[in-house]
């Protein structure tokens, strides 16, 4: 018998919210997203963590610029807390060396990480999600009441995929936050559309912001960017009147 | 010591096992340690005894535990190789020895098939704690 | 015994070569090279095939605009034709319901379709591989034989996930065609480095082509955008003379 | 017919075995057909004796065929349900059981657990055509 789900819930248990940023596609901005918004959550005075799962594409690290990552031991794995976000992410343990894991090792590894994390207290628990219906979707399913929320771009692949994503999210019963537009042109949403065809808060649009790639790797300058004020206004605002 | 929150995981799952199976008393939890993990047994040992004494039934201090430790045995997913893991121990140094001890998977960023290099195996035993067996009534 | 694997190697056996588009990273731009790259060889004279093996994030069919894709049954899956060029996916069986797949079920979905199809003579396979370090990458490795052209783009995180990817790639002993950076500004490449630094050719930069997202779900718009004549220009040429 | 495709994966599969084996002549082969792809037993077995028949020493027109049909279970990953492959075989339109007949994974998109609607679930048996022994000397 595997110990291991038997303590998630209590891990769990004092968090208030935990919000898992995903979409399906890759590259419409999920972990600058994730990233932003923990930071911004934390800079506005909330307990915030910030949980990356996507296992074989792990960028939050690159993103916030995270060195010494590699949690304290005591009484279980203690996050590092990194410009007041508590940080965990498979790279906290393999650092930049590559670290390629089937499914079955997927779910073992975000089984053991959410057993032996030591959250504490938690306003919001931000997770970074991988591309793709696969392992981490189900098991974060499975394991962990998250709510969604369900990131896009202007391109018609993206929205086709998140359509996809969004029937999977509501036959496993999750909770879905609403739809967020990335990399917005300011021109009629396909994926407004979208969210309203699944009857599902359109939560607005983020532009493109060419000066966002030159804050990555630094979180002071990264709390700057446009990027993160459009997150602030439009998304963290969001959270907070849930 | 990360090995108490292992243990809090084997005493809360023996507890909800109580209570699926309506078993009043639990007498004894068999834990099965596998290598890979590399989990300290005395500090594991004595975190479980220092939870089961602060407990009242299904488990408290008459609840006994036994530790049995499997060997960790690797196989290779492309050219079927099977090794043992205690040839890739004594190769590792302390750090990913220890990240390992967190996340067992963050092998696949350590260890390489000995035979073809590859970095997809299975860990076909001794992954790390494992409940064998409760025993109740 | 699991039948399948003893009859892949027959059935790729009439392909000159196979190319796996992948990078590790998501919306670089796989899958509409490996799309375009397909309509290029097969515009220029090549028996081309094209292999969707993006199961949770499927796009080529959207971008070849291709409907109608189910296979013939004779003697085994016959892939349809679309503008010339042999196609397979998991979407020409699941059309646009989303199929959520674990990673076991991958491996026994690529297994599966590896033993039916009967790609007949090709002078090239192109495959879309998915992001990610996980079954799909792992099983293509195992059951064919790859060429991988590397994919990257200008962007830190892209970077160095195309670091561990080729990592992998070389523990495992792939053959790696080259890396080629898409979405360029003309600036100094850090993918030009990582191709240096691993010695393994830099095939070139791609440009970003505003008019793309536009012909996309076109297969001639496709071919007319200078997307596709960058492609044709740098990739076809480069593996004609491989 | 594809069955013909998957025949020959038998053959070759068994040709092989016997290589490794040293097997100078397969006598028999145990195929098990899971419920799940719904394979037609008739043209299967026709495909494999027509190339039996076509091949010498160590598989021919001696080797003998055995079929065996096997159920479909399906185990949801999120609420543990256990259900029989036939009651949703009867919901599914004919273009789905074609699908999956090719593809037996693409059931995860058109087969959902009874009891908790979830698209997470596992073939944990009868999913298709198995080789369960060779018999040769
Ligand atoms: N609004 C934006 N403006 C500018 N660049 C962006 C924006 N959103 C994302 N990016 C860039 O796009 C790329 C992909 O973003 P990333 O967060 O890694 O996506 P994902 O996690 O979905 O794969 C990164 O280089 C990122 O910096
Ligand atoms: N060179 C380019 N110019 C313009 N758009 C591009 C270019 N390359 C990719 N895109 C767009 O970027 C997005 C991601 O591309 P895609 O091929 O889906 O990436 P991947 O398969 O790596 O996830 C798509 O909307 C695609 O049309
Ligand atoms: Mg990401
Ligand atoms: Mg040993
Ligand atoms: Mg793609
Ligand atoms: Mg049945
Ligand atoms: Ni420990
Ligand atoms: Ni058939
Ligand atoms: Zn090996
Ligand atoms: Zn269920």
């Amino acid at each position: 018998m595997d110990p291991r789900p038997g303590i998630i819930k209590e891990r769990l248990k004092s968090i208030k919210q935990t919000i898992a940023v995903s979409g399906g596609k890759g590259g419409i901005g999920k972990s600058v997203t994730s990233t932003v918004l923990s930071l911004v959550l934390a800079d506005a005075g909330y307990k915030t963590g910030l949980l990356d799962l996507d296992f074989c594409g792990a960028s939050t690290q690159t993103i916030l610029g995270a060195k010494n990552t590699f949690p304290k031991e005591e009484n279980g794995a203690v996050p590092i807390t990194i410009n007041g976000v508590k940080f965990m992410s498979i790279t906290c343990f393999t650092q930049e060396t590559a670290t390629p894991m089937r499914g079955t090792d997927i779910t073992n590894a975000i089984t053991e990480l959410l057993a032996i994390t030591l959250w504490g207290d938690l306003d919001f628990l931000v997770i970074d999600m991988p591309p793709g219906l696969g392992d981490t979707l189900l098991d974060t399913i499975n394991l962990m009441k998250s709510n969604f929320l369900v990131m896009t771009t202007p391109s018609k692949t993206t929205v086709e995929i998140a359509k996809k994503h969004i029937e999977v999210l509501r036959q496993s019963n999750a909770q879905i936050i609403g739809v967020l537009e990335n990399m917005s042109r300011g021109e009629p949403s396909a994926s407004r559309e979208l969210a309203e065809k699944f009857d599902i808060p359109f939560i607005g649009q983020i532009n493109f912001d060419p000066k966002l790639e030159d804050a990555v790797g630094n979180a002071e300058k990264l709390l700057e960017t446009r990027f993160a004020k459009e997150i602030k206004s439009r998304v963290a605002k969001t959270l907070k009147s849930l | 010591m990360h090995e108490w929150a292992l243990a809090e995981a084997v005493i809360s799952t023996a507890v909800e096992f109580a209570e699926k199976t309506g078993f009043e008393h639990i007498t004894e939890i068999e834990i099965s340690i596998g290598e890979l993990q590399q989990i300290e047994e005395d500090p594991f040992l004595f975190a479980l005894e220092e939870m089961l004494k602060e407990k009242s039934k299904p488990v408290d201090k008459n609840t006994k535990i036994t530790l049995e430790k499997e060997n960790a045995i690797l196989k290779c997913k492309s050219c079927k190789h099977e090794w043992d893991y205690l040839n890739a121990l004594n190769e590792l140094d302390e750090e990913k020895v220890e990240s390992i001890h967190f996340v067992p998977e963050v092998s696949h960023a350590f260890i390489k098939c000995p035979k073809c290099n590859s970095p997809d195996f299975e860990i076909t035993n001794g992954r790390g704690v494992w409940i064998n067996n409760i025993i109740g009534k």
